[in-house]
């Protein structure tokens, strides 16, 4: 072994500052520009009871006050709610049901790829499961679950579960099966890796950048579509307030009272600008 | 083209041309703003009532075909189609002649013969004589067109036709809103009904003839040169075009695609309502009624003054303005105006008064309540509903509110599965007081939503029912005690009685609407 | 590549028995009834008795799927509860005009992202690209129905040169049915632009990237021609996959901006039959859904083996 | 021909000609992350009409860079920061316009590159291919198709007509690098530069392609910059040789001069690194250790200095210039005799050397491994594929087994099917006389612990998300070996056994280059004392000095490990190298086997025999005939 000095790791291969790879991407512009947006709208959620005096769901003979006149900052609407508090409110009816749908779709979609990566026929089974969920768009499956259901946060969140989770499932199922062929894959098997071991050590980590860059996406698909079924009237249960139901609720007004509809529509577009800006710098971060 | 289309068009591209529509390629194209307008414009201008053109209606809602025989959601299409035997004067609520040129009605009330308008025909081509009349009666009877007026329909024993154009009705007892009957019920072509109620072929003796139906997007209806009423209809035609989203009806008015708009709401109309261009028309004989049910089989319901402490809570007169545009009456009976029904008292028995519902409240024993309250989800529906959810709130009942879509809503309607409370719309208090409770499903005596039976109630309907004559003295007194009784029961909580709203061009002159709601243009021009 | 479809063909048709069978008991499974919904706000249990009967709703839920589905598979979707007429003529309708709707949208979203995707990766400039980058994401961020309100405040009621909403088909009369289009399918195909921009311009900047572009160019090929003769065709299979998909965003949309302008399509007769439970209705319009999903998906992969010859010939 | 870079003085030496390519003091920068990476410092040469100029360097030496520098083809990220290229000492390439540049992109100057498969574009046919190539000059459309089929003839492809209408995957490897040479002289430039041209082909293929470029040069009178790392490629096809070393020339010379005495210390290095069919068997490589320098921070003195067994405080601190040595070659480097110095320390070294042990010894026990008429066919929905067809072999303990063959021929599917990965469709495996061909738990356990395996991607084959100790105790730990802390201790021991330092296990594998992954790799494949190794391509994606260090390694751990090896490998050279016998494989049979030195000399198979004479052997063409 005379030839074979130990060879240092080459010196000049500098290591980055932030080790995790997500992390890594995220503290890009992109990344913290959309940060800064979800976080300034979850903080404001947040905060809402400190941020306004007022019960969403209390009622004036003030009907659609203007911005800036009288005790109403933002304003009120049709039936004397304070719509500054409808708002902040609004986002935390949002997100929680962001909250619940997206992890749920993602832990239903990874929990189906891994049954369908480990089996051909629960393959068969799982990829017809998932065809027959996208095809149906989004909003005929929020009226036929909401015919079943009834309006409420439970049915806004299956929906967006079933949207979201044949995505989820299709792409984990994509990633594995590729990384399952990677070379590193073949090496550990080699190294006697069992099935579980394989899964959790080496194919896993490695396959799970497109979900994790996914859960951002879902969340701002989530957003979009709460605010759709509440357009068509089967959004969250009234009387408590959502963004999506707020908007529609502000159509008619729209000449009148733009401020109605700006608010919820200047928090929706912060937020899924923001969700997007975080799945692209998630994205860069993981490919690299 | 005329030349004054020829100068609309050049104006609107003139208009068009900051808009970047000249980028779009439209200018000097066929323009389809420009075509509607010119179909409505009838050459000249001045006072009189004038000849020609065609009417752009904007509707909310479509036609159900297999509700034909119901009030159906549908207005504009059964008084253009079809006649009735009478029809009401609003105000005096007096059967005028329609079909029928005169009818006597026994003294005891038992039988009625009515004399038929000679030389009427179908549109078809077919001549209307009284077998049509019986056929008519025959079909509102059948369950499966869920008539409204069935029970009415089903007094009628016999019938016997005495020429083509005579014919007397038998009743099994007297009934007072027999000529409600009437009103409602429209003269069909009984050769092609199956095809009517199939959405084939709708064919009547009204002003305008149906051409053609596109389920969804509209009807477009024809000039009838055969009808009975000398030089009318003014209109060579009627389009009805279905736009069920209420604000893009509104902007089809304000972009003058359409000259009528039909079933905005109050709320709807907010911003035209002080444009000169545009008018609002409110029939006050009235659409219908916004209430809240209680199911008296839940506790504390079962106790009326639970009951009337609801009543007193809600703030009509906020619900009127807020959720219906100040369109229409707050008043805790049902009755519109023009109904024999109505007294300023019994209207305002219940003005809001929180403190009052409190002492009831605590009266009765019940502490703080958590109910249930279901309502349509419908717009103006939800917007009341949570109005009525916030002032129960002020007295210290709690509800949750539970959004059902129109079939849950009617299954629990019908199978008396409501929760503890509701929001809901009723109609049928616009004609004879008798017809609401015998024909409005939350007032029927035997059997309603509210699991409400009391022998006294049952008794007081019958008698308001079985009136010969629905002007009698006997009559009205039998009205006020129906009044009575709802407000002291209050198992259903009237709250608002829905004005219902046109809102046109304000050159659009002539249009009314019968009891039922229904369209009527047979004098109807655009000046 | 026949022999390729005729593979295909038995898991599409898989796919569609699976859904008509799943369509058929979920909607079972809603609460509310079509016959009491029918029977007016004064039913009696006769009625209500009697409609069912008529509907034939009364007989067992097999036997009713095998009935419906013997009649489905020779096209006869039996009759609408609550039109009345064949559902397959209703369908038709409907579906004529909602594919008018989608189709002009597809146009508008195509042109619109190839131009767009096309400018975003030749466009270098720093305010070019923040100038196309906000349009996209504003274009995919605002709800159709916020986009649609603002279109027909501008064109239909304060400059008046478009109509607000309705329907005139472009087959009986191209220049108005164009107008009447123009503003839905320009509404519904914006999110979509903004998504196949992003996959165009991915495409061309990847197949820019490519050796084979490399070899172009050291051929002496122009840049043009370098972008639309060799770039741009391999940048489209993945923009094609993310189209397939898009079009049940396309049909999901149509829901939302047929109700506000009016429009006769699928997505109010999809909203009142199923809050009305026509259930005929319903179950065509879904099946209908779901065998446009597995055309598309054929579709795309035929598109997919024209447009790469590896697949084709491979 | 003679090139003066330090005095641009005028040509003394070939005055009649301006040079058709002059390069002066070419700088390439790539913006990266960790700022600009200096890929080419300063490189200078002309090349003359017809003439065939070789550039050689191994990876990161700049000289794809500067080939593409040439005519302005950099990607996006690079930039040509200082110098000249002049075409015809009239037109300065760095300096002219875009459209310039496409007039002479394609017209004048040609490429091809490495790699067949993606350098086609997969949509257009080669036909259409050819046409735009023509079409970007100018040629009328009547002349371009008659001219399409009169390229493909010219490059040998038969059929040329019919073929036109083809997309490029209905072609091999070698057809499409043929109908890339196609492309290139398609508007018949006056330079051709062929970057790798051969790397991606099999030996034979190489050897084809090599012998159209010569032929087609020497016919059309096109001037080659032929870019290589391969000195056999040099040796066959080029007069001149400009070797690179981190983005510097470091010398230049004629074929014969610098493959038969070197000067710097660089190409003798490089030279002793290549495996030699020729040379004794037994002998031992020899590597350059070391890394080449980090562009990103260019070493202020001679780049290789790092590596230099001669380098002084000189070479680190100054960089040395091009000297030009009689004869006209130039060499850059401070000491004056390196040859000579070099050559004293190379014989100590190589006597350092154990000879390999000999087969005798270990033949006599029964086999370790044997195969018997082992088959795989692989299914898919639409054909099928003969993989292994009726294979049979036999691994001795101790000894090491070469298996040869192209691409295809079905060497890693036996690897594959060997370690259980993949399982046989007919035949058998034993392992010490037990039947493993489908292992229960308990053999497959065995299986694990005594047959271990070395990957040949040394980028695909780490996890990049584990770090280089989790690495490689994940067969400790998959197999439940040891505690956390033996293994943790063990770990260090293998890394340093496999020459890296201890502390490397802490890191992850993007922070190592392709040698150092390797030995991660090695010492992985180690981790569970095995008794058996099997590597598949272990050094073909490395350079030939690093290969040279990892063949050593290997074949030392092999010695003193008392390992039994398979090795298997497409370059014969280095097959040799390292095993007592030799498997050839083609199409998924074993052709022929023998002990190593005997297949080399004396094969008896066709294959065998065209194999061998497709190596191209790093010795001058002139030394050879010599010989």
């Amino acid at each position: 072994m005379t030839t074979l000095t130990a060879v240092p790791a080459s010196a000049a291969v500098r290591r980055p500052r932030i080790r995790n790879r997500y992390l890594r991407g995220l503290a890009t512009p992109r990344g913290v520009i959309g940060l800064a947006l979800v976080g300034l709208v979850l903080a404001v959620g947040l905060a809402a009871p400190l941020l306004t005096s007022y019960d969403p769901d209390f009622q004036t003979a003030d009907a659609l006050v203007s911005p800036g006149t009288g005790d109403h900052l933002w304003g009120t609407d049709e039936i004397g709610r304070d719509l500054l508090s409808r708002l902040l409110y609004g986002i935390r009816s949002d997100v929680l049901v962001v909250l619940a749908a997206v992890p749920i779709a993602a832990l239903v979609g990874c929990g189906l790829a891994l049954l369908a990566t480990a089996h051909r026929a629960a393959d068969v089974a799982v990829q017809r499961l998932f065809d027959l969920l996208l095809s149906f768009p989004g909003l005929i499956l929020g009226l036929t679950v909401t015919a079943i259901m009834g309006v409420g946060r439970g049915t806004i969140i299956v929906v967006i579960a079933l949207v979201e989770t044949p995505a989820f499932g299709r792409l984990l199922r994509g990633a594995i099966l590729v990384h399952r062929d990677r070379e590193y894959a073949v090496a550990a098997r080699v190294g006697g890796a069992g099935p579980l071991r394989l899964l959790t050590r080496h194919v896993l980590p490695n396959a799970a950048d497109p979900v994790v860059v996914h859960v951002a996406l879902a969340m701002s698909v989530a957003v979009i579509l709460e605010g759709a079924m509440s357009f068509i009237g089967i959004g969250i249960r009234p009387p408590e307030a959502s963004l999506g139901s707020t908007l529609a609720a502000s159509r008619p007004y729209l000449e009148d009272h733009p401020a109605y509809a700006l608010g919820p529509l200047a928090v929706i577009t912060a937020l899924v600008v923001g969700l997007n800006l975080i799945a692209e710098a998630l994205n860069r971060g993981a490919r690299r | 083209m005329s030349l004054s289309t020829f100068a609309t068009s050049r104006r609107t591209v003139l208009r068009a041309a900051g808009a970047g529509a000249v980028a779009l390629g439209l200018a000097g194209c066929k323009s389809a703003v420009d075509e509607k307008r010119d179909q409505a414009a009838p050459a000249g201008s001045g006072g009189a009532p004038k000849r020609g053109g065609t009417l752009q209606i904007g509707s909310i809602s479509d036609l159900t075909p297999a509700l034909l025989f119901t009030q159906n959601s549908l207005t504009a299409l059964h008084r253009l189609v079809f006649n009735t035997l009478t029809g009401y004067d609003p105000k005096t609520l007096q059967p005028q002649p329609q079909l029928a040129t005169s009818w006597q009605v026994a003294p005891d009330g038992t039988s009625v013969t009515f004399q038929l308008r000679e030389g009427v025909k179908f549109h078809s081509g077919r001549p209307f004589t009284a077998d049509d009349v019986v056929w008519a009666i025959q079909n509102l009877k059948d369950p499966k067109r869920s008539a409204q007026l069935r029970a009415t329909a089903a007094v009628v024993s016999d019938v016997s036709v005495k020429s083509p154009t005579e014919l007397t009705l038998r009743l099994a007892h007297p009934v007072s809103n027999l000529f409600d009957l009437f009103e409602f019920m429209v003269i069909a072509d009984k050769e092609s009904v199956e095809d009517a109620v199939a959405g084939k072929r709708i064919v009547g003796t009204g002003p305008f003839a149906l051409k053609s139906w596109t389920p969804g997007a509209g009807l477009s209806f024809t000039r009838n040169p055969d009808y009975f009423v000398p030089d009318r209809p003014y209109f060579d035609g009627v389009e009805v075009r279905i736009i069920p989203q209420a604000d893009a009806l509104l902007v089809a008015l304000r972009s003058k695609q359409v000259q009528l708009a039909i079933g905005l709401s109050g709320r709807d109309v907010q911003p035209v309502k002080d444009d000169g261009q545009f008018s609002i028309r409110q029939f006050d004989h009235g659409s219908g009624a916004v209430y809240v049910g209680a199911n008296v089989s839940v506790k504390p319901l079962d106790d009326k003054r639970v009951r009337q402490a609801v009543s007193f809570a809600v703030n009509r007169d906020r619900i009127l303005q807020q959720a219906l545009g100040g369109y229409g009456l707050a008043s805790s009976t049902p009755w519109p105006k023009s109904s024999p029904a109505y007294s300023d008292a019994t209207a305002k028995r219940y003005a809001y008064d929180p403190a009052r519902a409190k002492a009831l409240l605590a009266e009765a024993g019940a502490g703080e309540l958590s109910l249930p309250l279901a309502h349509l989800a419908l717009p103006s529906y939800t917007v009341a509903a949570q109005m009525v959810q916030f002032d129960l709130q002020q007295v210290g009942v709690k509800t949750t509110l539970e959004p059902l879509d129109a079939a849950k809503f009617q299954t629990q309607l019908i199978n008396q599965t409501m929760p503890a409370l509701w929001v809901g719309g009723h109609g049928f208090a616009q004609v004879h007081p008798s017809t609401l409770a015998v024909s409005a499903y939350p007032f029927n005596e035997a059997k309603n939503t509210s699991k409400f039976s009391d022998p006294q109630y049952t008794e007081i309907v019958q008698k308001a029912w079985n009136q010969a004559d629905a002007d009698s003295a006997a009559a009205k007194a039998a009205y006020q005690d129906l009044s009575e009784v709802l407000l002291d029961r209050q198992f259903v909580i009237d709250l608002v009685v829905l004005a219902n709203l046109y809102a046109s061009t304000s050159n659009l002159q002539g249009v009314t609407q019968n009891l039922y709601a229904d369209t009527v243009l047979d004098d109807a021009y655009l000046a | 590549m026949t022999g390729y479809l005729l593979r295909r063909l038995p898991s599409a048709f898989g796919v569609l028995l699976l859904a008509s069978f799943a369509i058929f008991l979920v909607l079972r499974a809603v609460p509310g009834d079509p016959a009491e919904t029918l029977a007016g706000s004064d039913p009696s249990p006769a009625a209500v008795d009697a409609i069912r009967h008529d509907l034939g709703l009364d007989r067992p839920l097999l036997a009713q799927y095998a009935s419906w589905l013997g009649h489905a598979v020779r096209g006869d979707f039996g009759r609408s509860y609550l039109i009345g007429g064949s559902v397959s003529d209703l369908l038709g309708q409907r579906i004529g005009n909602t594919v008018e709707l989608t189709l002009g949208a597809l146009v508008f979203s195509v042109t619109l992202g190839l131009v767009l995707g096309v400018l975003g990766a030749t466009v270098k400039n720093r305010f070019g690209q923040t100038l196309l980058s906000a349009f996209n994401s504003v274009s995919l961020v605002v709800p159709g129905y916020v986009t649609g309100f603002v279109f027909v405040f501008l064109f239909a009621v304060t400059w008046q040169v478009l109509p607000a909403g309705g329907h005139e088909s472009i087959l009986a009369d191209p220049q108005i049915g164009f107008q009447y289009v123009l503003m839905p399918a320009l509404v519904l195909a914006l999110p979509v632009s903004a998504i196949l921009s992003r996959y165009v311009k991915d495409g061309i900047e990847q197949a820019l990237s490519e050796d084979y572009a490399r070899t172009a160019k050291s051929l002496g090929v122009p840049p043009r021609r370098l972008l639309w003769r060799h770039a741009l065709p391999n940048a489209l299979p993945p923009v094609l996959t993310a189209l397939g998909m898009q079009i049940g965003v396309l049909l999901g949309g149509a829901v939302v901006i047929e109700a506000v302008f009016a429009w006769p399509g699928l997505g109010t007769l999809a909203e009142q039959a199923v809050t009305r439970r026509d259930y005929p209705v319903v179950q065509a319009l879904l099946l209908f859904l779901v065998a446009v999903f597995v055309v598309v998906q054929l579709l795309t992969d035929i598109a997919y083996a024209l447009l790469d010859p590896r697949v084709r010939l491979g | 021909m003679t090139v003066s870079v330090e005095k641009p003085v005028a040509p003394a030496a070939a005055p009649t000609t301006t040079p058709l390519l002059s390069v002066r003091g070419l700088h390439v920068a790539f913006d990266s992350e960790r700022g600009p990476v200096h890929a080419v410092r300063g490189v200078d040469f002309d090349l003359a009409r017809g003439e065939t100029l070789a550039i050689v360097g191994e990876s990161g030496s700049g000289k794809s860079t500067t080939a593409l520098a040439l005519n302005r083809m950099l990607p996006a990220a690079g930039r040509i920061t200082a110098g000249s290229v002049l075409l015809d000492g009239a037109l300065d390439l760095v300096t002219a316009s875009e459209a310039e540049l496409r007039e002479v992109r394609g017209a004048r100057i040609g490429m091809v590159f490495q790699d067949p498969m993606t350098s086609l574009n997969p949509l257009l046919t080669v036909g259409r291919h050819l046409d735009e190539a023509m079409r970007a000059h100018g040629v009328d459309r009547r002349r371009r198709t008659a001219r399409a089929a009169e390229l493909l003839d010219l490059v040998g492809i038969a059929e040329p007509a019919k073929r036109l209408h083809d997309h490029p995957h209905q072609f091999s490897g070698g057809m499409r690098q043929r109908v890339m040479i196609a492309l290139a002289l398609a508007n018949e430039p006056d330079v051709l530069l062929a970057d790798e041209p051969t790397t991606a082909l099999d030996p034979t293929v190489q050897d084809q392609i090599l012998t159209l470029v010569e032929d087609l040069g020497r016919t059309l009178g096109t001037a080659t910059v032929l870019i290589t790392h391969n000195m056999g490629v040099v040796a066959r096809s080029a007069a001149r040789v400009l070797v690179l070393y981190g983005g510097r020339v470091v010398e230049q010379a004629s074929t014969a001069e610098a493959l038969g005495t070197p000067e710097h210390p660089y190409t003798i290095g490089l030279l002793r690194a290549v495996p030699r069919l020729d040379a004794p068997y037994g002998t031992r490589l020899e590597g350059i250790p070391g890394t080449p320098p980090d562009l990103a921070a260019p070493p202020v003195g001679c780049a290789f200095a790092d590596r230099c067994p001669l380098a002084g405080d000189r070479c680190r601190t100054e960089q040395p210039p091009l000297r030009t040595l009689p004869g006209g070659r130039t060499v850059a480097c401070w000491v004056e005799d390196a040859p000579a110095v070099l050559t004293a320390a190379g014989s100590r070294s190589a006597a350092a050397a154990k000879p390999k042990a000999p087969l005798a010894e270990v033949a006599d026990a029964a086999p370790v491994l044997a195969v018997s008429s082992l088959g795989k066919v692989f299914r898919s929905r639409r054909n099928r594929v003969v993989a292994l067809d009726d294979v049979s072999l036999e691994l001795f303990r101790g000894e090491t087994l070469g298996v040869v063959g192209e691409s295809g021929s079905g060497k890693s599917t036996l690897v594959r099917t060997l370690v259980g990965v993949h399982s046989a469709t007919s035949g058998r495996i034993l392992f010490e006389g037990r039947d493993i061909t489908r292992p229960g738990r308990a053999d497959q356990r065995a299986l694990r612990r005594s047959v271990q395996m070395v990957f040949q991607d040394p980028y695909a084959s780490l996890n990049p998300r584990l770090t280089v100790g989790a690495i490689v105790a994940d067969p400790l730990v998959s197999q439940g070996i040891g505690t956390p802390a033996e293994r943790r201790r063990r770990v260090g021991e293998l890394l340093e056994r496999v020459g890296l330092d201890a502390s490397a296990a802490d890191r992850l594998p993007r922070d190592f280059s392709g040698g150092q992954r390797q030995r991660i790799g090695i010492a992985r494949a180690l981790a569970p004392e095995p008794s058996v190794l099997i590597c598949d391509e272990p050094v073909s994606a490395l350079d030939v000095s690093v290969q040279a260090q990892v063949v050593n390694l290997l074949a030392d751990l092999q010695a003193e490990l008392g390992l039994s090896m398979v090795f298997i490998a497409h370059d014969l050279a280095v097959v040799r190298q390292v095993s007592h016998r030799i498997a050839v494989m083609r199409a998924g049979r074993v052709v022929e086997t023998g002990p190593a030195e005997e297949l080399c000399a004396h094969p008896r198979h066709p294959y065998t025999q065209a194999l061998l004479a497709a190596v191209p052997s790093p010795t001058p063409v002139s030394a050879r005939a010599a010989a």
